[in-house]
């Protein structure tokens, strides 16, 4: 058990992977030669050679629709693309073709396909390379979606992700490559599709995934002094979404808040508050919050951003005006 | 010709059998039993028929949503396809596909590809497996003109290229996309093999209404790729003989252009070569759509006779376990 | 005042901003010599000529650039996409440039320009031919989306969108260009962000849009058999969302269920549940339900796939699951 | 050389003026007053002014991240863009674009656009609206080597000479996208240029560190372009003498090959002509740094100085009226 930081809980599961088995490589821009552009693949084409670590040109469509024919052809080929932002570049691959194949084929076709990728604002980098998109690949059957918000989560979903059959989309947030944690030296892995309660508290539940958890955990400190008591719950993967945790949660305190980076128009937060009344009707005192993006495309300016984002603050002010304390 | 009495009459049987089938799909879309889009690949047959029967049984082969005719040309059974056309649950895909989306795996018969140009990065993937795990193979990669036009179309030249794919490009040339004249959407003009200069990918413009040149292009073209000097690009100019779809009046075109290529039919032209050379007889041409039209009776006696699917197998194969979300 | 179809609906108010406006023009595949894949701009080459309706090659990412790009240059362009599956190729511009230049630029640009395209299933086309990805466009701070039921509210608001300085999307179901409704002869013209209260009702309230709209209309007919008077309102635009009309009806009759055709995961089902419990939560009588599109790519077959999409009987199972009568 | 002095002193003025504008942001952003990604243009100088300086008034310049160098080029104050840099409010942009996403409408500068290849379209539309308008206008659009492989570059030089319209396509080939060479990301090699033969788009590869040649090669392009003849597309070979962005190790490249490359600085070439040709004497230069020393300092007072902007100026310009969603 060591302490260490999610880029090398990224980096150790890809190593595992390709140490293990032949059949998997890793694919996108600036990967080898300049490491990576977030230094996840940092050391590895010398490792493992540019058979492997597979450096591509800047088609972001054509990156993942090649990914999708190797798969098809028996390879396990994890994509990198810079940024959820240049997702939109490969949208029609991801959702017309990887998502659907399976289907389409009445189960001739697997696409044993991962597509790490880095998603969230709070870098500064703009409006256009500011977003979380991961929400939109989280409404489309055929795909699985996870979003970690630290180094034990990371690890061990990579590593489910890995051995999973179907496409999966593995959403890193930029600013949590230094968050820590405490990682097993032995193999551990984590199922798909179970949140996980990361402090227990009995007043309100505030529900997050990745860098929003850290928030909502900032905001559970906050309420704490204010005498309120909040359970708060990590999604980990958003598709397929453990609403039952959640519900579960939400009927023991009577109130949810959900938070995340998103806007706030039609993100998780319209799908887990949708969730939780429809299965937690009865035990609420109020309605469910959202607290998400303002609804405006990332500006440059440091101040702008914050206040385009979700902070403990607004959490907190959130839960108080919901439920008046 | 370099051809054996069997290979021809192969090579009738087979363009003959997708001609047939083309024609009683119309006919059975007329009456309401075949839904959704329908393209039929009447006219084209040459370049299916003398493609694919220059490859090995574990080539792959991947193409667009006109895709009957190489499916019919792989070997693909027509009870199957025709069950699938008929959404049945005895189809290819169970009923799940369609006309657009044919596969037949085993066959190394990837599909069927309704997106234009959607297939192209694919078939370069499918080609990054053969080489990365070095197997033999070739992937013949099939799409038209319009298709040239769509950035996935450059992209996935570039990278077959640069890494020395096994990749055989297969453009039918069958002067529109939809209504749309090549000429008015193809800055190259229809000398559109001319692009792959720009790849360093050699090209050859033939003529696709000539089954025997189509096929013998075909063969220099995998010996090339088998050497393992990357991609080959032929462009096969052809003509489809119907509308786009099945419900296209064709207002884009006059009838005598119709009518011009209607004379340069490849099933007349091969069938008068081969009497020529006596190759065949008018008793074995005879036998041969005797053969055909029961073949293609049966196909539709099948399908007609198959089950609806079971309304249980609309959550099948959405991911690699029933029923998960 | 006379009755007219959708499609011409369509047709006359892109004719009319044609005839108005010098600096309108209609640009997309197959929209001229082919007149349009659903007829809409038929007739409209010959009227109009070449500049104005320019055919373009299948490039669904250039073209909307290039609309962006006349935008930015002063002129008003119309783009047809022709169908909001292929948006998937065009996500970027869409979305990374022509919602964001405005505020990037802080007001320096502006990009008026109006994305018709053809939207839903139902149509058996199968799973790359058959989404509602107005959905996402919905979430998307820069843009404006609008999906009409019928005739009357489909030219009021492409009026509206035609004159709006900023991108619009307007999908139109491909099943409702039949659909007939009144329309007045003079001009008028409907703001968007005003949802439409179709049927009034006091028991229970059903929001939809689009061809959904006439689902939850059939469901309000076998409900008010049942004895249960349903108000069915229409949300018509999609962004910006009018959740006051919808939260109003909410209070009153105490019961909603949003009906759509996206996957329910995700929707604006759940936009539109959330909304109306952040609303009106002490007026409800129980959770609002949702009825979406069933979690699975849409199949080719007519059985599952009217299946898989939403019913007036769904509809009314699930208001009186949740409701108990 | 065919310049005059007063040519002569505002073209080396120019490229100096960049070149010490860069040297001060990169400062800046190791100060911490710049935030986000800073991409510099030093090495660069020759193309952007050498272009910029052949153009109208009235044209338009579109261009990538790396855009501080064609804004400075084009006339923007060094202030303005310094204060954007620093996201204040007297910036282009207020503060809401920063470095990558400048702007300048009134100067014909449309953009600073971040996401690789996705100006490309959009200075196809604003040739569109200038031959539509009758315009006598023609547009630059810079990108580099790294775009050509994104599927956009295909789209758009086909567009663009299908319809004859007059853009510029100017490639900066600088050998590298981020840390990838040219070499290993485009099959065609290096001669990028021979690839716009596909499109029959007239191109040529010029020197990039020679601004009178790129100036002269620039105007004969522009001649050819305002007779109406179409696109013409030049590769200005060139190399950046810096990282990719200011935090770029360069891992990816020997120090020896910038070396060589920066015994061919664009300044130091072009002074030397021109004292040896004395169009310039050694004091004039001496002024000229003075002058610029001063502009840079300016820019930086003025850009620490300014404002940041207000919170509420948050909302603003999203859509054309504030907070309207
Ligand atoms: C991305 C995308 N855009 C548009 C369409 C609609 N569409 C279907 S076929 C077709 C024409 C394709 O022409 P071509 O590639 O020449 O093939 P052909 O039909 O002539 O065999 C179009 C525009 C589509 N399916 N996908
Ligand atoms: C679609 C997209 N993919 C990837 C990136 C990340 N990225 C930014 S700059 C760059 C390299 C571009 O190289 P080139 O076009 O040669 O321009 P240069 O930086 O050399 O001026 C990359 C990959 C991006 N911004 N957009
Ligand atoms: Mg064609
Ligand atoms: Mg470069």
């Amino acid at each position: 058990m060591a302490e260490i930081i999610l880029r090398e809980a990224v980096s150790r599961g890809l190593r595992e992977a390709l140490d293990e088995d032949e059949r998997v490589f890793i694919i996108g821009e600036d990967i080898g030669a300049f490491k990576g552009a977030y230094a996840v693949t940092s050391g590895f084409l010398d490792d493992y050679g540019p058979e492997r670590i597979i450096d591509s040109p800047i088609s972001e469509s054509a990156i993942v629709g090649a990914a999708i024919g190797a798969a098809l052809g028996g390879l396990r080929p994890i994509v990198e693309i810079m940024t959820i932002n240049f997702m939109l570049l490969a949208m029609d691959q991801v959702v017309n073709h990887a998502a659907k194949l399976r289907y389409m084929s009445n189960g001739q076709m697997k696409v044993p396909l991962v597509i790490r990728t880095v998603t969230g604002g709070g870098g500064q980098l703009g409006a256009t390379h500011s977003q979380s998109l991961e929400v939109w690949f989280a409404t489309v059957p055929g795909l699985k979606v996870i979003a970690p918000s630290d180094p034990y989560d990371a690890l061990g979903l990579l590593r489910t992700a890995i051995a999973d059959d179907d496409p999966v989309i593995f959403a890193e947030h930029a600013l949590l490559y230094r968050a820590r944690s405490e990682v097993p030296d032995e193999r551990y892995t984590i199922p798909l599709g179970q949140a996980k309660v990361k402090r227990e508290g009995t007043d309100v539940t505030l529900v997050a995934y990745s860098r929003m958890v850290h928030v909502a955990l900032e905001a559970a400190a906050i309420l704490a002094e204010r005498g309120m008591d909040a359970e708060v719950v990590d999604l980990r993967t958003l598709r397929p979404l453990d609403t039952d945790t959640v519900a579960q949660s939400a009927r023991k305190t009577g109130r949810a808040v959900v938070v995340e980076e998103f806007w706030r128009t039609g993100g998780m937060g319209a799908e887990v508050a949708s969730a939780i009344q429809e299965k937690a009707f009865d035990y609420l005192d109020g309605p469910v919050g959202r607290v998400g993006g303002v609804e405006v495309p990332a500006p440059y300016n440091g101040t702008l951003e914050a206040a385009a984002l979700p902070t403990a603050g607004r959490v907190v002010e959130t839960v108080e005006n919901l439920y008046g304390i | 010709m370099n051809l054996d009495n069997g290979q021809v009459t192969e090579l009738y049987e087979r363009m003959l059998l997708i001609r047939r089938f083309e024609e009683q799909s119309g006919r059975l879309y007329m009456e309401g039993k075949i839904k959704g889009f329908l393209h039929l690949y009447i006219g084209e047959e040459a370049i299916a028929v003398g493609v694919i029967s220059a490859l090995r049984d574990d080539d792959y082969i991947i193409t667009h949503y006109r895709d009957h005719g190489h499916a019919l040309a792989r070997g693909m059974p027509p009870n199957v396809v025709m069950a699938e056309l008929m959404g049945k649950a005895t189809g290819s895909s169970g009923g799940k596909g369609g006309s657009m989306h044919l596969f037949d795996v085993r066959r190394g018969f990837m599909g069927g590809h309704a997106i234009v140009g959607g297939q192209l990065p694919i078939a370069v993937g499918l080609a990054l497996s053969a080489k990365y795990k070095g197997e033999d193979k070739v992937v013949v990669c099939f799409f038209g003109d319009g298709a040239v036009n769509q950035g996935e179309f450059h992209e996935s030249l570039n990278m077959a290229s640069l890494w020395d794919l096994p990749v055989l490009f297969l453009l039918e040339n069958n002067l529109y996309g939809m209504g749309t004249h090549v000429d008015r959407t193809h800055a190259g003009g229809r000398d559109i093999y001319m692009s792959a200069d720009a790849y360093k990918i050699p090209a050859a413009q033939i003529d696709g209404m000539n089954v025997v040149e189509v096929r013998e292009t075909t063969q220099q073209a995998l010996e090339r790729i088998r050497s393992g000097k990357g991609p080959v690009f032929i462009e096969a100019m052809t003509y489809r003989f119907v509308g786009h779809s099945v419900q296209d009046p064709q207002a884009y075109r006059d009838s005598s252009e119709i009518e011009q290529w209607r004379a340069k039919d490849p099933l007349d032209a091969f069938r008068e070569t081969c009497i020529a050379e006596a190759l065949l007889s008018e008793e074995e041409t005879a036998q041969i759509d005797e053969t055909v039209r029961e073949t293609v009776a049966e196909a539709t006696r099948f399908a007609e006779e198959s089950q609806e699917p079971s309304l249980e197998s609309l959550y099948d194969n959405v991911y690699d376990r029933t029923r998960q979300v």
